[in-house]
Formats: structure tokens, sequence, C-alpha cells
């Protein structure tokens, strides 16, 4: 047993404190109305969990109907809006505030040694705008849905659809806005929140990457904006920006779209990797290696990011000499991803490991990131990618980096950061065994969609030639381990709230400030504002600290 | 606060204003009249010249930035690079199209 | 239960006491408070850059691609009530900055009085739009409402603008493009446009604050805020303006 | 055997005969992609191996039990400069290997024979230079090249024959293209790979590569009796383009006669290589791109002209090398015995000079 480090000498004495920010004042209202970033961000985490469900049911039909090679479970129509939403769903709504806006909002204030994040009333805000866009997204679902895909493609979204392209893309225009506030708020936090003695390369690598996705949200979103404006002008007053026979230009939309769509995927999977920083120092009780590197290449792909967005277009009829500058600069991206693998890899190296729930799913990440991302590689390559474009190639290599990536960050940081949330462990056996779980029905899932995609089979069919059956089949059975593997969780977790065990302050004995308080923590976080005198990652001062502790007691 | 003095609030007197306010009329006439001479390809250098120029004086003296902490300047330079960006590398697909056709 | 044990604490950082009522609690100083909120309001006007980026970029473009059209589109446009209007916005940019210098060194009726000039100026900007506005409407120049070619199809029709730059008839397929200009001429001023409304309410909502002396007692941020937003839609009327009305005088 | 349910036999027999991992190479561009996909692969493989063995070896080496207490290590410029160069090298390798190949997949060889391919709402027409109409189906000669050009009547569709490794987007209102020279005789895949709407999974065909014996014999047997360039020549006639295009001294407008794949001046100084897409936005929209010494009086024929037809007209133009072939359409609509000789010749696929 001692391959773990859950138990603890002060968990065994652990108590849940009396007063915390859960209970600190009562009734609905007290929640709906609340300033604190803490309750903001569980209110998020919920929301997002819903979302993340129907987005889920809604893959469960996606998958079903290509079990046969026929569009025999639904129409074609009905298959293209449940793609489209599924797609709309789990980007808009699930990823772009997965990690951000739960695990981020909770704990980049306490990271700093701030009281909460510097514009609480903006931070309520952007939930708002949240859900309102996610309401206006599930209405336009049920009142008919919307198939243009979630790249909302020019000219067909404008003039040869007639489904809820406005009130759909009204609702990803507010939930981006919502993305802008909830970064916005993480620079400002960062530049001005933080704590005495925090210099900036004292900070966590988790606050490091989310300050490079921030700046990514605020630049990018708006593009997104006007992009989507624009649409709905098209569609409702007939103006031809986009539309051909008007002279206008149907790439322009795409370069607008990508512009943002581009960085967006780096807004998705860079919180992401701030988690992976933390765990994997925390499991393997070391300072991350390099880490001046590992900050760096976070900034470094935010700001790449934004010179490669033309890579979606390269068989879209845009000039080759664009595509060679665009390749050219998708390899430079795609460097800072493989620094920060193998520095974290090396994380590993001399520490002293242990593999809970959270380092599994680490684990998991590290090695489907890595084939997601290198996957990416070779559609960031001119040549291949005429082959591999528009294929299930390309469907396998983003569930690669969101899905593998991504979510399994995010199921990575619930799971670490539970016992500070909550106040209470999640169990440790059944969770390991749900990350397992995942990881294989991932794997059984989305690999052989690289294989169809190679064999040429297009995405987005509803139907197709019956010799690509097999590897379907393989692909919806692996989406049903895939499924237990994510309900597991919900079910344990929520079992956790009322029967886990107390955590006390420091299960991980994890070094961030935001372990030394109690959990879960009071409303404003700190009882008096810390002043830092360490690194981050200092174990050796954790271990100081806690002789001083027994000393004093 | 020990890693970031608040920075300190420079205010900037109601003659500068003026002067400013003076030099962006100033400005405005040049650039209407410049628009009614003949200079060619030269018409758009003028007036997006001044406009920069225009822009600049509202940047720094209306909206402080003279007085501001790096921050802030460099907040304004990232936008403005993000902005160039966006602009420069579309009209870049743009205009090389034209170089090849395939 | 020890809490907290593992940090050193801070002694009390100084100002806690008595906390302005402004001062939100999770703020250690005043200083820190304002500095956040201006930083945060440079922020907000970085994506309001990018978000006029997309139409800047199409507006470069399609000139590019229609030249001919985007020029005798851009004939249509009164250089007159563009300059007055460019006049009144740099004015009432001057009274803002202006307003915020009141404020600062607490000024009350002086900041009330700057207020007030700004939110007129805006709308008599307004007004003059409008009146622009109305007269696209008249030659059928609204973009996907009636729109009509004659007036690049036929310039000598139109006397007033044909005596001025003696533009020849377009042809058909050019002509048509001229459509384009006029869509993004009124996405760029209306999205402008719609951005000094927006200006104008949270203006008069600081009117009656500042009457009541919100501002004067040492609360200024969100004046100062506010300006930078004012002069921020100012500076993109700065370049609507050579962009949409004059470069295009002697390009024929 | 017999134990096991029928169902699962059958799925069995099916993975056995169905199951490939890799599309068949049918094309001369597809064993240099799969060169490089195959170096990708590689090195992916090796990469991939290298992390799952650094993670695997460190975390049991280091583990808890093994080692209880950790070495804390800063970093390493030396080995972060080794992981920072060594993937930009391969990756900068894959870069330019890349786009030698895009560039390849792209250029069209003089000497390719062209077929236009139009994709609409949800079908693929492809017209031979003969006048062969087909639709969702494509049949080609093998070990010659052939170009397609493509254009969209509506939204975006993607033309995609994977064994050739060939996709290229068609566009509405812009002609793209792209080649390929099949190199084995067979039935291919042909998907429309961009999501065009309702039955965007619908629009898919197939490919037949011929010999040129059997293609010949297929063209001949599918002929539909006259040429897309003698469409075009009725066309001319009856738009009456030959009212300006009639290389009279007086006319109004330029002599067309060998003006594809020459250089032309326009009036604002610059030059530009007449091809098909130059063409079709001649016809379109003239004033976009008017020549020099000539006024933009040529009315536009936006929305007069199906897609077809202007394919027609601008294989019309494609071919009219002597000012003979002019005259004749100038001066009668009925098609003389020449262009009759003209279309076999058009439809051996002898189109570029
Ligand atoms: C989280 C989201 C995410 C992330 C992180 C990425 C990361 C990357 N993506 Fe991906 N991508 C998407 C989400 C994402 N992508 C989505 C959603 C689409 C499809 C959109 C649509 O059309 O619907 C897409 C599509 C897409 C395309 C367009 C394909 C097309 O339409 O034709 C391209 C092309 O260049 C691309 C490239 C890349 C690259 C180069 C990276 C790189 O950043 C990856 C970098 C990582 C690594 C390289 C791995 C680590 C490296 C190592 C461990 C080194 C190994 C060792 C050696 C080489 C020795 N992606
Ligand atoms: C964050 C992003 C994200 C996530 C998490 C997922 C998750 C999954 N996706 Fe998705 N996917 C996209 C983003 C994502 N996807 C995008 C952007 C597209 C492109 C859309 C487009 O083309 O426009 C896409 C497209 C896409 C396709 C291609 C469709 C096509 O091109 O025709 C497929 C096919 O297999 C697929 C499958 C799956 C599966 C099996 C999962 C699984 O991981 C999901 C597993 C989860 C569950 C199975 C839920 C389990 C729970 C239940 C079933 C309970 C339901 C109960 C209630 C409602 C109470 N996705
Ligand atoms: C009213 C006279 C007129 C008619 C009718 C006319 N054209 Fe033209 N065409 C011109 C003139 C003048 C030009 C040169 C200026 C320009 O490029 O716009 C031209 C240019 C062209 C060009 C570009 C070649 C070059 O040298 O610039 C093509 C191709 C062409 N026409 C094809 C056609 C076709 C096909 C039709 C009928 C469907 C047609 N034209 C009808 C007057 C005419
Ligand atoms: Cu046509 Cu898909
Ligand atoms: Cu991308």
């Amino acid at each position: 047993m001692s391959d773990t480090i859950v138990v603890l000498p002060d968990q065994a004495t652990a108590r849940l404190p009396k007063t915390n920010y859960l209970n600190k004042e009562n009734g609905l209202l007290s929640w709906l109305l609340t300033g604190d970033h803490k309750r903001i961000a569980i209110l998020y985490l919920i929301s997002i969990t819903f979302f993340f469900f129907i987005g889920g049911a809604l893959a469960s039909l996606i998958r079903l109907e290509l079990l046969t090679p026929q569009s025999d479970l639904m129409a074609t129509d009905t298959y293209n809006k449940v793609f489209s939403m599924h797609g709309i769903i789990m980007i808009f709504f699930f990823l772009v505030p997965s990690v951000p806006a739960t695990i981020g909002n909770f704990f980049i204030p306490m990271m700093l040694g701030a009281k909460d994040l510097a514009l609480p009333k903006i931070n309520l805000l952007s939930w708002y705008l949240y859900m309102a866009a996610g309401t206006l997204a599930i209405y336009s679902m049920i009142v008919g849905g919307v198939d243009t895909g979630w790249t909302f493609t020019t000219p067909l979204s404008t003039h040869y659809v007639n489904t809820h392209v406005i009130t759909t893309g009204l609702a990803v225009f507010i939930a981006g806005f919502s993305s802008i506030f909830t970064g916005l708020n993480f620079i400002v936090t960062i530049h001005k929140m933080r704590a005495p003695g925090m210099t900036w390369f004292r900070m966590p690598l988790f606050v490091w990457s989310h300050y490079a996705a921030s700046i990514l949200m605020v630049l990018g979103t708006p593009v997104l904006a006007i992009a989507l404006v624009l649409i709905v002008l098209e569609r409702t007053i007939g103006i031809g920006v986009f539309d051909p026979t008007k002279g206008g230009d149907p790439l322009l939309f795409q370069h607008l779209f990508w512009f943002y769509s581009h960085p967006a995927v780096y807004i998705m999977i860079l919180p992401g990797m701030g988690v992976i920083s933390e765990v994997i120092s925390t499991f393997s009780r070391k300072r991350v290696f390099g880490y001046t590197a590992v900050a760096f290449s976070s900034v470094a792909i935010a700001v790449f990011g934004f010179f490669v967005w033309a890579h979606h277009m390269f068989i879209m009829g845009i000039s080759n000499y664009a595509v060679l500058v665009f390749s050219l600069l998708t390899m430079l991206v795609a460097v800072p991803s493989a620094i920060k693998i193998f520095n974290w890899a090396f994380t590993l190296y001399k520490g002293s490991v242990t593999f809970e729930t959270p380092m599994l799913y680490a684990f998991g990440f590290m090695g489907l990131f890595t084939i997601g991302g290198l996957t990416g590689v070779f559609l960031g390559t001119a040549g291949t990618d005429i082959h591999l474009t528009e294929t299930y190639f390309i469907v396998a290599h983003f569930h690669f980096v969101m899905v593998g990536g991504m979510l399994m960050a995010f199921l990575s940081g619930i799971h670490f950061y539970w016992p500070k949330m909550t106040g209470r462990m999640y169990p440790e056996k059944i969770s390991q065994l749900a990350a397992v779980v995942t990881f294989i029905g991932f794997n059984f899932t989305f690999f052989p969609q690289f294989i169809l995609g190679t064999l040429g089979m297009p995405r987005r069919y509803a139907s197709y030639p019956p010799e690509f059956q097999v590897l379907n089949v393989f692909s919806t059975a692996g989406a049903s381990i895939l499924g237990v593997g994510y309900l597991l969780p919900v079910l344990y977790l929520t079992w956790s709230l009322k029967y886990g065990a107390i955590a006390g302050n420091n299960p991980w004995q994890a070094t961030g400030l935001e372990w030394q308080t109690q959990s879960p923590p009071l409303t404003e976080n700190f009882t008096e504002i810390p002043i830092v005198d360490h690194e981050a990652y200092d174990y050796e001062w954790l271990e100081r600290q806690k002789e001083k502790e027994v000393a004093s007691a | 606060m020990s890693n970031h003095a608040e920075t300190e609030h420079h205010i900037v007197s109601p003659k500068l204003y003026v002067v400013i306010f003076l030099s962006l009329l100033c400005l405005t006439g040049l650039t209407v009249a410049a628009s009614y001479v003949e200079m060619y390809s030269f018409n758009v250098v003028v007036a997006l010249g001044i406009a920069i120029v225009k822009a600049m004086l509202v940047v720094l003296f209306f909206m402080h930035v003279k007085y501001s902490s790096k921050l802030t300047k460099l907040t304004v330079f990232s936008g403005l690079f993000t902005f160039m960006v966006l602009i420069f590398m579309t009209l870049a697909d743009y205009i090389s199209r034209a170089w090849g056709r395939w | 239960m020890p809490e907290n044990t593992a940090i050193a604490g801070a002694t009390e950082v100084e100002g806690h006491h008595e906390h302005p009522p402004y001062q939100r609690h999770h703020f250690e100083t005043m200083g820190q408070q304002n500095d956040a909120t201006n930083f945060a309001m440079w922020l907000f006007l970085l994506t309001e850059i990018m978000f006029f980026g997309g139409l800047f970029t199409a507006y470069l473009i399609y000139r590019n691609w229609y030249y001919p059209a985007f020029v005798q589109g851009s004939h249509q446009l009164s250089i007159f009530w563009g300059t007055l209007n460019t006049a009144v916005l740099i004015t009432s940019s001057f009274t803002m900055a202006m307003g915020v210098w009141c404020a600062e060194m607490r000024k009350k009726s002086a900041l009330v009085l700057c207020l007030v000039l700004t939110f007129v100026l805006g709308l008599v900007f307004l007004g003059i739009k409008s009146i622009e506005y109305h007269e696209k409407w008249e030659k059928h120049h609204v973009p996907g409402l009636r729109y009509n070619l004659d007036s690049f199809l036929n310039p000598a029709s139109d006397h007033e603008v044909y005596q001025e730059y003696h533009d020849k008839p377009l042809p058909l397929d050019m002509a048509r493009h001229t459509e384009l200009y006029f869509f993004l001429y009124f996405a760029m001023t209306g999205m402008h446009a719609l951005h000094m409304i927006i200006g104008i309410g949270i203006l008069t909502f600081m009117i009656i604050q500042a009457q009541r002396g919100a501002y004067t007692t040492g609360h200024v941020t969100f004046v100062e805020n506010f300006g930078l937003y004012w002069h921020f839609v100012d500076i993109i009327w700065i370049f609507l303006f050579p962009l949409l009305y004059l470069i295009s005088r002697h390009a024929n | 055997m017999s134990h096991i349910s029928p169902v699962l036999w059958q799925f069995l027999v099916k993975w056995m005969t169905d199951f490939s991992l890799f599309p068949p190479e049918a094309s001369k561009i597809a064993p240099q992609m799969d060169a490089l996909y195959f170096f990708m692969v590689l090195v992916s493989l090796i990469g991939l191996t290298l992390v799952i063995l650094l993670v695997v070896a460190f975390s049991l080496l280091y583990n808890k039990r093994r080692h209880p207490v950790a070495v804390q290590i800063e970093g390493s410029t030396l080995l972060e400069a080794t992981w920072t160069i060594i993937p930009l090298g391969l990756f900068l390798v894959m870069f330019v290997w890349g786009a030698l190949i895009y560039f390849r997949v792209y250029t069209p060889p003089n000497n390719a024979m062209n077929v236009y391919v139009v994709g609409k709402q949800w079908m693929w027409k492809a017209e031979h230079p003969g006048g062969q109409h087909e639709i969702n189906a494509l049949h080609v000669p093998i070990n010659e090249p052939v170009q397609i050009t493509l254009i969209s009547e509506d939204v975006f569709h993607s033309f995609s024959i994977p064994a050739f490794r060939v996709k290229r987007e068609a566009i509405p209102g812009r002609y793209t293209s792209v080649w390929f020279e099949a190199t084995k005789v067979g039935k291919y895949h042909l998907f429309c790979t961009q999501y065009c709407g309702t039955d965007h999974s619908h629009m898919i065909g197939w490919v037949y590569a011929m010999t040129p014996d059997d293609y010949q014999k297929w063209l001949n047997s599918s002929t539909s009796g006259s040429s897309l360039a003698q469409n075009g020549e009725r066309l001319f006639a009856s738009l009456s383009c030959s009212a300006c295009h009639n290389s009279r001294p007086d006319a109004r407008g330029p002599n067309l006669v060998g003006v594809y794949g020459s250089k032309l001046t326009l009036t604002d100084g610059s030059s530009i290589t007449v091809d098909d897409a130059y063409l079709r936005q001649a016809i379109l929209n003239p004033s976009q791109h008017v020549t020099q010494g000539y006024a933009p009086i040529m009315p536009t024929y936006q929305g007069q002209i199906s897609e077809e037809g202007v394919i027609d007209l601008v294989q019309y133009i494609k071919n009219l090398d002597t000012d003979y072939r002019l005259k004749q359409t100038t001066t009668t609509t009925t098609l003389l015995p020449e262009s009759q000789g003209k279309a076999t010749s058009a439809a051996k696929g002898m189109v570029k000079q």
C-alpha cells in the first residue's frame, strides 16, 4: 500500500472544517448571486457536466448510426444535425470552459494567494452568459437543430440550409463572450492579484498555462464573434460578403473562423497541460523538470498559435504559397508541445512516483496526446494532408487531442482537486478502475478511426461503403466502454460527497498555496494573506514547514 | 503589494489636452485637404499616415498611454500586433493567389 | 485544527482598516483595485480591436478586388458630413478627456458639464450619421433592401455626385459589387454607431452619478475607464473616415 | 465451431474478407505520398515508444517503494535543447517533403488531358472533352495524366479519390484543379469529402481506370454527338459573342484566337496568363480584368449561362487556334463538317496546344 500517499497522519485526525465556502451562506439565491470564484466554479462544474452528457448522448447516437453502413437509425438530415450539435456542444459548451472555468476559476486565485478573481461580478456574468448561451443552444436543438457542422461553413450555412443557424450562431456568439470574460479576468488576476513574494517564476505552471490560454481567449474569440455576426447578417438581409454569386469570397469566412478556431484548440489544451504539470509534479514529489522551459512553451504555443490557422484550408483553394508558409509555421507550433511532453517524462526521473487516479489519467494524457499531436503533424504536412483531410483521420486526430488529451486532463484535475473542492476523498480503487476503463475504451473507439481515415472514409457521412463496417463496429463497441468509463466518475464522485473519507488540508502533500489552507476553503481563501518565499514545487520547503509545525505543536 | 508597485497616477494638464485637441482638428483638416490633391497612390499613404498619427495622439495623450505602465504599453502593442497578423496574413493569401494558378 | 499554518502570515496590510465604501472586499488597496480595473478595460479594448479587425480585413480584401466599385461607392459619401462628424467626435473625445481631468481634480460641476457636452456631441454624431443613412436610404443604397444600381450604371443621372467626380458608368458586373461596398460601409459605421449608442447609455448613467458626486469623492476609475472606451471608439472612426470617405476621391 | 453464434461468425468472416489496413495504390503519386506517410508513421512510432519507454521506465525505477525520497533536479539545458532540436529537425524534414508532394499534386503536367467536373448538391457531373457526360462516375485511361478542372454550382464540395491519394475542393465561383495518373486498372471510390448538406454521404461514385484502348471504346460508345467545343461554338454564336469577338479589324473585342495560354497585359499594367480560371472570369466578370487597349464594354453573362455552358465556352476558346474556325463561327451557326474533325481530336484528349 506504500504506492499511494493518500494515507497521511493528518488525515486520520482530519475533520471537516465548520465554516467553509460551501456553507457560509445558504439558499439558492446565495449561489445565484455569489461573487465567490469557488462557488462560481462549482456552478460551472455542474453546468458543463450537464452539457458533456448531452454531447455524449449525441455521440452515442452518432456511433449507433455508424454501426451499419446504411443510414438506418435516422435520416441523413437528422444525422447531420446530431454531429453538428455534438461538435458545437462539446467544443463551445464543454471543452472550452472545461478546465479554465472550473478548476482554473477555483484555484487560480488560491494559487496566487488572492482572495478572489479581480472581477468577481464579471466572473458571475460570464457564467450567466454561458447559461444563456447554453439554453439557447438547447432550445435551437429542440426546435429543430442545425446541420452546418460545428464549422458553419459558408455558403452552406448562409444560403443552402434552412435550419436554426441564427439561433445557434447567436448561442455560440454569447458563449464566446463568456469565454472572453473568463480569459480577461484571469489575465487581470494574474497580473494584479499576486500575493507578496509571488513572482512570475514562482507561479505554478497551472497558472502559466492559463495565462497563455487567456491571451488566446481575449484576442481570438472576437474574430469568431464578427464572423458569426456576418453570417447572421448574410442570412437575414442577404448581403454578400461570403456569397460568391454576389462577389464575396466564401473562403474569407474560413479565414475568420479559423483565426479563432485554431487558437481555440490551444485554448482547449493549454489548461489541461497546466493540470498535468501539477499532477505529475505532485505524484513524483519533484519539481517539474525545466520549469522555465515548460512555462515559456505555454506562452510560445499561445503566440505561435495565431500564425497557423490556414492549415485547416490547405486544399480549399488558398494560395499555394500561403500553404507553404502555414505548413512551416504549423511545424514550429508543434515543437513546444513536444518539449512539454519530454519535460514531464523527465520529471519522473529520480522522483518518488505513486499511482493515484490523477496520475493514471495524466499518464493516459501523455500517451494519447502524443499520438494525437503527432497525427496533427501528419495533417500539418501539406502533402499528406491532401489524402487525410476531411476523413476520419482528422476525427481521430482531434478526439485524441481533445478527448484523450484534454478530457483526460480534466478528469485528472477533477480527481486531484476533488478533496480540496469538497473536503472529501473520492474512492481510490474504483476510480483507478474507471481511469483504466476510459483508457481502454478510448483506444478502442478512436484508434480504428485512424485506419478508417487512411482508407479514405470521409467524415460527416451518415452512410458509408460496407467495407468500412468492421472498423466502425470496433469504434462503436469502444464508445460503449468509454461511456461506462465516464459514467463511473459521476456516480462515485456524487457518492463521495456524502460518504467519502475526510480529506484534510493536504492529502497529496502538494506544495501549492491552495493546499495549505483548509479543505474546503474559506470564502476568502486565506485567513491572512500569505507571503511567498519559495519557488513552486518546492518539496523541501514543504518538509521544513511540516517539521516546524510538529515542533510547534 | 511587493512585486507590482502600483502605477502612480499621472494627471495630464488641460493645456496639453487643448493642444492635442487642436492638433487633431488640424490633422483632420489636413487629411481632408490632402484628399483634394491628386497624389495618385500616395493619397492612400498620406490619408492612412495622418490617421495613424491622429490615433497615436489619442492613444498616447487622451488615453494616457504615454504616462502608463509598461504593462499597458505592452497590452496596446499586443493588440495591434494580433490585429496586424490577422490582416496581413489573410491578405498575404489573397495577394499570392495571383502569383501562380493551379 | 491549525489553519493556514504552513504559510507565513502577512501582517495587516495598511489601509485595511478604513476601506472606502467603493473598495471591493478582495482587493488589498484602492490602488490595486484601480490598476486592475484599468487593465481589465484595456484588455476589453483588445477584444474590440480584434472584433473590428475582421471587418477591416474584409474591407481591404474587397477594395483590392473590386477597386472601381469601391471607388464609386465611396464617391456617394459626403465628405462634408464625414468631416463634420469627425470634428464632432474629436471634440467629444476632448470633452471626455477634460471630464476625466475634472474628476481627477474633484471639480464636480465641471465634470457634469463635460459629461453633458460629451453626451450631446455623441448625439450630434449619431444625428449626422442618421442624416447620412437617410440619404443612402433615399438613393436606394442600403444593401439587401431595394438596392439600386442606377447611380453606378448611369452616374450622370446623379448630378451632384457626377459634377464632382465625372464618374464613368460602371459595367454591370462591377456595379453590382458596389453593394459589397455599401454593406461594409453600413457594417463598419453601424458597429461603430452601436458602440456610440452603448457609450451614450453609459454616459447617461454617469451624468446622474456625477451629479450625486459619486466620482468627485475620489473614486474616479469609472470615469477614466469609460474615457478609454470613448477614445477607443473615436480611434475606430479616425480610421473609418479616411478609408471610407477620403482615399478614393482621386482614384478613378 | 458451430457453437459460435451465426452473427459473430458472419462478423468474423467479414473481417477476414474485408479487413484491409491500407487503400490500394493506384496512381503515380500514391507511392510517393505513402513513402512520406510511412516515414511519418515511423517517426511517430519511435517518438511514441520513446515517450512510453521513458514514462514506464521511470515509474518503475523511481516508484515510491524503490525510491522513497525524490532527488530534486532543476532541469538540464542540454537535454531540453536535444528534445527541442531533434523534433524540430524531423518536423522540418516532413515539411519540406510534404511541400514537394503538395506542389506535385497541384501542378498538372502540360500534356494532361482535361476533364471538367461540376459538383452540385448532391452529385458529381463529369464532362469529357468529347462531350461525354457522366454522373457520379468518372472513366479515365491509365498511364496518362488526367487533369480535373473542378467547379461547384452551389456550396463547397470536395473531390476525393483515396486510391489515387488526391483530393481537391470544388469551390463555387472559381475553377480549381488537380491531376493524377492512374496506374492500375480497377474501380475506385469517388467521394465528396467536404460536408455539403443533407445528402453529403450520398454524393459518392466510382472512378473506372481503364486501359487506353478500353477508354477509347468507352468514349466512342458513350458519345452524345457533339463535343464540348462544339457546344461552345454554338453558344458563342447564339450569345452573339461573335458580334465583338470576330477577329475583324474593327472588332470591339479582342481576338480570341490563340488567347489561351498567352500572357495578357491588363489596363492596370499587370500581366496575367490566360488559363481556364481566367477565361471563366472573363466571361462572367469581364470588368474585373480588362485587357489593355479595350474598353470595359463586354457585358457580364453572370446568371445567363450555366456552369456547363461556361465550360463549353471555355473549351471552345481553348481550342480556337486558327482564325478560320472563328470565321466559321461568325458566319454560320450551323456546324460544318470541319468541326466534326475537331471534335474527334478533342475527344482523344488532345486538349492543350
Ligand atoms: C485540443 C485540441 C487540438 C490540439 C491541441 C491540436 C493540436 C494540433 N493540431 Fe489539430 N485539430 C483539432 C484540435 C486540436 N489540434 C481539431 C478540433 C481539428 C479539426 C477541426 C475540424 O475540421 O472540425 C484539428 C485539425 C487539425 C488540422 C487540419 C486538418 C485539415 O482540416 O485538413 C491540422 C493541420 O495542420 C492540425 C494540426 C495540429 C498540430 C500540428 C497540432 C500540434 O499542436 C500538436 C503538437 C503535439 C505534438 C507534436 C505531440 C508531442 C510530440 C512529441 C512527444 C514528440 C515526439 C518525438 C519525436 C518526433 C522524436 N489539426
Ligand atoms: C470536446 C470535444 C468532443 C468530445 C468529448 C467528443 C466525444 C466523442 N465523440 Fe466527437 N466530435 C467532436 C468533439 C468531441 N467529441 C467534434 C468537434 C466533432 C466534429 C463535428 C463536426 O463534424 O462538425 C466530433 C465528431 C464526432 C464524430 C464524427 C462524426 C462524423 O464526422 O460523421 C464521431 C464519430 O464517431 C464522434 C464520436 C465521439 C465519441 C464516441 C465520443 C465519446 O468520447 C463520448 C463518450 C461519452 C459518452 C458515451 C456519454 C456517456 C453517457 C451517456 C450515454 C448517458 C447519456 C445520458 C443522458 C443524456 C442522461 N465525434
Ligand atoms: C459588346 C462586346 C462583347 C461581347 C458581346 C462579348 N465580348 Fe468578350 N470581350 C469584349 C471586350 C471589349 C473584351 C476586352 C476587355 C475585357 O477584358 O473586358 C473582351 C474580352 C473577352 C475575353 C478575355 C480575353 C482577352 O483578351 O481579354 C474573353 C475570354 C471573352 N471576352 C469571351 C467572350 C464570350 C465567351 C462572349 C459571349 C458569351 C463574349 N466575350 C461577348 C467585348 C465583348
Ligand atoms: Cu458534396 Cu459533400
Ligand atoms: Cu489547427
